[in-house]
């Protein structure tokens, strides 16, 4: 073509226009902290994790979620899910039930028989005290680190509270056995009833270049009742732990159980289950006030659990008690009023909370104990070098999933500690708060609310009363991440730039700005519907 | 043959004026009224020339007159091409389409007493109250022909363009009747055209008796 | 082969023959009946493949022809008065893009007062349009330049416009020699455009240029034109040739050897001109008759050429710059400027007036002897325009007057 | 449990693309080889509507066309911003001809397609709001009356921005240019989705910038059928509403959502379907962010003037049944 000069031009001739100058705020991709992931005490990486479950691929779903917590099943059933409390799509609709997709996944490697890969042994050997949930933990990434692990239990079984502390309906044994059987096929050794008295002399014997305490609070604790000698008064962790012997507590037709924390519930719905036909919680507040999550109290409710707020006992008879009403003071502190009233029972069991058995600690220069824990620097070391200590041992608070937490923490320092360096966490991003999305971009989509067990079932045996999502539903669930702060290649960056100064590198491998032609009108930041984007000022 | 006879005739009526290409030229004018074919006239006279090997040329006044007002329209023809575009202000011939003209309209402008008229009418020129202006006139090139009526009778309805060019042919016989049939075929065709043929050559008959 | 047919007619067979792709057809006086007629041909698919389109406005018309131009169609339109003006912004579009469309004008003038009869001011108006302009003499003349017209603009990747006097020619019925296709053919090769939209090869036609280019944008749009002055003298020969009759060309003279005056007119006054110049040539007048065919671009060296031997020139225009006077006659002065001889120049026959021979000898005789003003208005009714302007003199003056009656009247 | 069918609520239906969906139905934006017909390095303002409109649509176009797409311009900001000497920014076969002509250009290419026996190329005239309602209007609506095989796509950003921000037939009631300085007076309206589809064309629809790929379906759809097709795209002009550049979309969205701009498809003059609303929200929301529109907020409040604007977008929720049920 003899093109006419100047009028007529080739085609995409502007490029070389470079309108990148024009730019005075400069887009970044960022990856914010989601809420979900900062929540979780077990520190997954929940966002993550999801990511590849909307994609259907269940196993590098798990496999992500397992890098920092190795019993997923387990969670998915026992977690108290802070991470839903947290998720920024309640402020949409609901949360994501993160909760039930884990135990999908982490059901789901059970059936596949999926397992951890291992690693090289690096020579140096660690001793962990307990077989609890923070004692495996430790455990699993200790040896995933490369390091020989020896766990120590006390008790006849590995699990601990897990299993000493959760009743079979939330948790089935065989959910719970699997995983730990998972854990320690990466070559942990595992010595059972076998307590550990004298630590250092343990760690010396052994040769253990160091040392992880994770011993439970197994000691319930006491609560001074006047009492006739005749009252059948037990303690909950006792009677949950001897819901794995051979014979079950007896109870009797009438059960109270005192204090209002979970373990009280599981102890009513317990007694309900083995055929009381009365589980009365006492609690002396409010069900507002409860520490007891309440959709574990309104199951308890429809299991014929009754509670009686704001009352305390008082005194316990032969065959009743005397409680006396209570009401909250301005300060929501309850305060006696000189009512009373008898209540019939055939035992009382007091749930007010547990303590730990630190016996093995006597003896161990620069350990100090304080209110009943151990006390732990940053890095979960405790005074005496080389020991380490998580879980309910040390301050803090008492679930499953925050002793997971410190078992991975706990490793990650043993491990650093052990190269004589120092673990130094990735920082993470800003968080990625709910005002920093762009939810238009999110339908509408309820959450999927999990079966349960029927009633009459939930009444009589210990069937596990929350099932699991079935693929589909986990799919949608999963799909119904906001993936909060993270990009999670929605293409909205690489279609709303007006000067295509976004290049799309392909499937997984995120964008990058051509800054070249990036006028910087921040379209991009404005429209990401998760917040990967911001806008810095160009540097003068 | 006898149309150039009658060019011949012309050339010697003209002989008393320079010699110009100017007076071989027959100027030919045609009035009538919007709707009447008189433009129509002008352009199948035209082509009746063209037929028999003449230059020719027609044209319109170029008004924008509607259906109704009066319309004047021209032909010239020649034996050589025709270059001079000017209104017909002095017609060698006159054909007037309409006789209700005579009286509205100043059909005779520029006429000289060597003029042919020709008139769609059934009267005669004493009827028509123009018998004073033609005094001095050559009677043989003055002439009435009952177009309408011919129209009607062989077109069906009252366009009198076709037989006036049928009487024209016989008047002044600048053209030939055949010629004049073949322009109204070019302009017309199937039982239109065959009709116009038909009152052009009744018409032609009747200005031969005339 | 040789017709009487209607000159409008003649044109819609010489632009069939040129197989135009695509046609533009809006209405107005007196270019109608072009488009009727390629309606008709185009209806009974003597011309095909073609696209007749019936566009809503002259604007419209022009514009439909500039996009099928630019998508490689031969285009074409036909235009008149209030027409070209509507279409005046997409005139200088077209020749600005480079575009080869052919589009006769059927010369009309320009209101107000509105008026549907001949005179050249629609297209003096867009002279300066970028188009290159053609004027016929005749209706032969009218038929062959669009012939040539397509070959020039396609030739040069320029629009041309073929002016032809509205009516006079238009209307009129004339002989005319109606070339078969094969003629046609054989001097007109199908379109090969220089620039296409084509998706195999994309282009952007029609870029913003701003000052860094614009003037060297309308310098080669300037010197593009200019080049038609050779070429048109090129294709006049080659038409000649090919059809054994003369037709386009720059400028011809008639009767100009020994001529002392010498007759400058464009279109179909010219031959009234021509029966007058014979007659004054009888009576001994050195005079003869200089015929410009291509007023776009001016052909300044043919007009010098033709003019070289003239001790004075009349230019005879239908059309007029007002406050200035004649267009074509400034054009001629300037062609001669290096000779100081008057030039004359005789507006005539606006809004359809009757150009005569008479008047036109008589304005000459005076010309000959030299007895006549610069300018003169042919036929003028001058005692008409007088008693206006005095009429108007007096308003004027009775403005003020009558509002100094009403004070006094208090 | 009931049965719940997978959707894919995560990346919607609104987002640009969805890793999650078959590759076949993602949207044209999405795809790593989109054309990019309207390029990177033109002059648009930053956050420019009509430049993304643009570019969404005509990309939408190539791909339906397999590539073999003309475009006609109007004068106008796309076109200015877009091919100054000496580079363009399109990367189709792409005229400029006049202001007022982009529908006739368009005509011509068509019918040289045509004749040319290329039914497979598609044309495109395209132009703003100023150059399709006001001064383009005559061509466009004989081109539609033609019926002629051309998508005329209107960038509509409600002035002449190009100029610098005057009135146009376009500019909505009470909005603010440079030569409404006291707010636009509340017209009659020039509805041309409407005027188009009184020519009773085969295909009128509307779009925003706002939600890609209802915008894509309806250019997919629209080069799917023959003769005259109109697309109206709302698009946002920061420099000429005043809002922040990064807003340019969410006004969009705020258009449609409050009901001032409906969103539908129509067929042979009769609305065939109508993009719902999704929360209905009141015309404020739309009118605070933009400074033409700030002289109803301060320094006082206009609620009769707001209240009439209202009453507009309520009207349009009933006209098209803009709301589910």
């Amino acid at each position: 073509m003899r093109k006419p000069f100047a009028i007529t031009l080739d085609p995409g001739s502007s490029l070389a226009n470079h309108t990148g100058t024009w730019r005075t705020l400069r887009p970044e991709y960022v990856d914010r902290l989601p809420p979900c992931n900062a929540a979780c005490p077990a520190g997954e990486n929940i966002q993550g994790w999801l990511w590849h479950a909307e994609c259907g691929d269940y196993e590098a779903a798990w496999r992500l979620l397992t890098e920092q917590n190795p019993l997923p099943a387990t969670m998915g059933r026992v977690c108290y899910n802070p991470c839903e409390s947290a998720c920024n799509r309640g402020a949409l609709d609901e949360a994501v039930g993160i909760n039930s997709i884990e135990r999908f996944l982490g059901d789901e490697a059970i059936k596949r028989g999926w397992q951890f890969e291992k690693n090289e042994l690096n020579g140096k050997r660690v001793l962990v005290v307990g077989a609890g949930p923070t004692g495996l933990s430790a455990a699993y990434h200790l040896a995933r680190l490369g390091h020989q692990v020896q766990v120590r239990e006390a008790g006849p079984l590995a699990g601990g509270m897990m299993r000493f502390g959760i009743p079979k309906y939330r948790l089935p044994r065989d959910v719970l056995d699997a995983e730990i059987a998972r854990i320690l096929a990466l070559g942990i050794e595992l010595k059972l009833n076998a307590k550990v008295t004298n630590l250092l002399e343990e760690k010396k014997n052994g040769n253990f270049d160091a040392v992880f305490l994770g011993v439970g609070a197994h000691i319930g604790k006491r609560a001074y009742i006047p009492a006739g000698t005749s009252m059948r008064m037990l303690d909950a962790v006792s009677v949950l732990r001897s819901m794995e012997g051979e014979a079950p507590p007896l109870l009797g037709r009438r059960v109270v159980v005192y204090g209002g924390g979970n373990t009280a519930l599981d102890v009513a719905r317990t007694a309900k289950r083995l055929g009381a036909t009365e589980s009365i919680i006492v609690y002396r507040r409010t069900r507002e006030k409860m520490p007891a999550h309440d959709f574990e109290l309104e199951e308890a409710l429809q299991e014929g659990v009754m509670v009686k707020w704001l009352s305390t006992i008082k005194q316990a008879g032969e065959s009743s008690i005397l409680v006396e009403k209570m009401r909250l003071d301005a300060t929501g502190f309850p305060q006696p009023t000189g009512e009373y009233e008898t209540l019939e029972t055939d035992s009382v069991v007091l749930a007010l909370g547990q303590d730990v058995d630190l016996g093995l600690l006597d003896g161990v220069p620069g350990l100090e104990v304080k209110d009943g824990s151990v006390q732990i620097g940053a890095n979960m070391m405790t005074g005496h070098p080389g020991v380490f200590a998580g879980g309910d041992m040390v301050p803090g608070e008492r679930t499953v999933t925050v002793a997971v937490g410190h078992g991975k923490k706990a490793a990650r320092h043993i491990d650093a500690w052990l190269r004589a360096t120092a673990y130094e966490k990735k920082p993470s991003g800003e968080p990625a708060s709910f005002d920093r999305l762009n939810p238009w971009y999110y339908s509408d989509a309820p959450k999927i609310v999990r079966p349960q067990l029927d009633l009459i079932r939930r009444q009589s045996t210990f069937d596990e009363v929350v099932g699991g999502l079935g693929e589909r539903n986990a799919l949608f669930e999963a799909r119904r991440c906001l993936s909060c702060g993270n990009c999670f290649e929605c293409d909205n960056c690489y279609g709303v730039c007006p000067d295509n100064a976004v290049i799309k590198r392909g499937p997984g491998k995120r964008y990058e700005f051509n800054y070249d032609y990036c006028k910087g009108c921040g379209l991009c930041a404005a429209e990401c519907p998760c917040g990967a984007i911001r806008m810095v000022p160009e540097a003068l | 043959m006898a149309a150039l006879s009658k060019v011949a005739l012309i050339c010697v009526k003209t002989t008393a004026a320079a010699a110009s290409r100017m007076t071989l030229v027959f100027q030919i004018r045609i009035h009538g009224r919007g709707g009447q074919g008189v433009v129509s006239a002008a352009e199948m006279l035209s082509i009746a020339a063209f037929n028999e090997g003449k230059h020719a040329q027609a044209f319109p006044s170029f008004g924008s007159e509607r259906t109704g007002a009066p319309v004047v329209a021209y032909c010239r023809l020649d034996e050589r091409e025709i270059r001079v575009r000017e209104p017909i202000m002095h017609p060698d011939a006159l054909i007037i389409q309409d006789p209700t003209l005579l009286h509205q309209v100043d059909v005779f402008a520029g006429l000289s007493p060597s003029a042919y008229i020709l008139i769609n009418t059934t009267r005669s020129f004493e009827e028509l109250g123009v018998a004073d202006f033609v005094r001095g006139f050559q009677p043989e090139r003055l002439c009435t022909v009952p177009a309408n009526e011919l129209a009607l009778k062989h077109v069906g309805r009252p366009v009198p363009s076709a037989a006036l060019l049928g009487g024209f042919a016989a008047l002044s016989g600048l053209v030939s009747l055949e010629s004049v049939a073949q322009a109204i075929r070019s302009k017309f065709s199937g039982r239109l055209a065959e009709g116009n043929v038909a009152a052009a050559a009744a018409a032609f008959k009747h200005a031969q008796a005339n | 082969m040789l017709k009487q047919i209607e000159g409008s007619r003649a044109v819609a067979e010489a632009v069939a023959l040129c197989r135009p792709e695509v046609i533009c057809a809006y209405p107005i006086s007196p270019q109608t009946h072009i488009v009727e007629a390629l309606g008709e041909i185009v209806s009974s698919g003597r011309l095909a493949p073609c696209e007749f389109v019936n566009v809503e406005s002259e604007f419209a018309a022009m514009s439909v022809a500039i996009g099928a131009s630019a998508a490689g169609a031969r285009a074409y339109t036909a235009t008149a008065s209030q027409g070209l003006l509507y279409m005046a912004e997409a005139l200088f579009n077209a020749s600005g893009l480079g575009l080869p469309i052919v589009m006769t004008v059927a010369n009309r003038a320009i209101g107000a007062p509105i008026n549907i009869w001949n005179d050249h001011t629609d297209t003096m108006s867009q002279r300066d349009c970028g188009w290159i302009q053609l004027f016929a003499e005749n209706n032969q003349e009218a038929l062959d330049l669009h012939v040539i017209a397509f070959r020039l603009a396609e030739e040069l990747s320029l629009p041309v416009m073929v002016c032809m006097d509205g009516f006079i020619l238009t209307h009129a019925y004339e002989r005319v020699d109606v070339p078969d296709q094969a003629q046609v053919d054989a001097y007109l090769p199908p379109f090969n455009p220089r620039q296409i939209l084509d998706p195999a090869e994309p282009v952007s036609i029609g870029a913003m240029v701003g000052p860094e280019a614009f003037m060297e944008v309308r310098y080669l749009a300037h010197a593009k034109q200019s080049q038609a002055l050779s070429l048109i003298p090129r294709w006049a020969g080659a038409f000649r040739q090919a059809f054994g009759r003369e037709a386009g060309g720059l400028a011809r003279s008639y009767r100009t050897e020994e001529a002392e005056t010498i007759v400058v007119a464009l279109g179909s006054v010219l031959g009234t001109l021509k029966d007058t110049v014979d007659e004054l040539r009888e009576s001994g007048g050195r005079i003869g008759v200089l015929g410009v065919s291509c007023f776009r671009p001016w052909p300044f060296a043919a007009v010098r050429e033709a003019l070289a031997g003239a001790q004075r020139v009349v230019v005879v225009e239908k059309g007029m710059a007002v406050g200035v006077g004649g267009i074509v006659s400034n054009n001629v002065r300037t062609a001669i400027s290096t000779r100081p001889i008057p030039v004359y120049d005789v507006v005539a026959g606006l809004g359809g007036r009757p150009i005569t021979k008479a008047s036109l000898a008589a304005v000459l005789q005076r010309a000959m002897t030299d007895d006549l003003e610069l300018t003169t208005f042919l036929d003028l009714d001058r005692a008409l325009v007088e008693k206006v302007l005095r009429k108007e003199r007096e308003v004027r003056r009775s403005g003020p007057i009558a509002e100094q009656v009403l004070k006094l009247k208090g | 449990m009931t049965f719940q069918p997978v959707k894919f609520y995560q990346t919607g239906t609104f987002t640009v693309g969805n890793r999650l969906l078959p590759a076949e139905t993602r949207s044209v934006q999405a795809n790593m080889r989109r054309t990019n017909s309207l390029n990177s390095g033109h002059r648009a303002c930053q956050g420019c509507g009509e430049a993304l409109g643009a570019r969404y649509a005509i990309d939408a176009a190539m791909h339906a066309t397999e590539n073999r797409l003309i475009a006609a311009n109007a004068t106008g900001c796309l076109e200015v911003f877009s091919t100054p000497y000496p580079e363009t920014s399109w990367q189709i076969p792409w005229i400029h001809s006049l202001f007022g002509n982009a529908a006739a250009v368009a005509t011509g290419i068509a019918a040289a397609l045509k004749v040319k026996g290329r039914s497979d190329v598609r044309v495109i005239a395209q132009g703003g709001d100023g150059g399709t309602t006001d001064i383009g209007f005559a061509c466009l609506s004989g081109m539609f009356e033609r019926n002629d095989d051309v998508l005329y796509i209107c960038y509509d950003n409600e002035a002449y921005m190009n100029t610098g921000v005057q009135r146009s037939s376009a500019t909505p009631p009470a909005a603010r240019t440079a030569t409404t300085t006291l707010g636009n007076s509340f017209n009659q309206g020039k509805n041309l989705p409407w005027i188009a589809m009184a020519h009773g064309i085969p295909y009128v629809a509307t779009a925003t910038i706002a939600e890609l790929r209802d915008l894509e379906a309806k250019v997919e759809r629209a080069m799917h059928v023959r003769g005259a097709r109109y697309l109206h795209i709302f698009v946002s002009c920061p420099l000429g509403w005043g809002h922040p550049a990064d807003q340019s979309i969410r006004i969009a969205r705020l258009a449609k959502e409050t009901g001032l701009f409906p969103v539908f498809e129509a067929e042979h003059g009769e609305v065939t379907s109508v993009s719902k609303i999704r929360k209905k929200l009141p015309v404020t929301d739309y009118l605070k962010p933009q400074r033409r529109f700030a002289h109803l907020f301060s320094p006082e409040v206009r609620t009769d003037l707001i209240a009439r604007i209202q009453e507009g977008a309520d009207r349009n929720v009933r006209k098209f049944g803009l709301i589910e049920n």
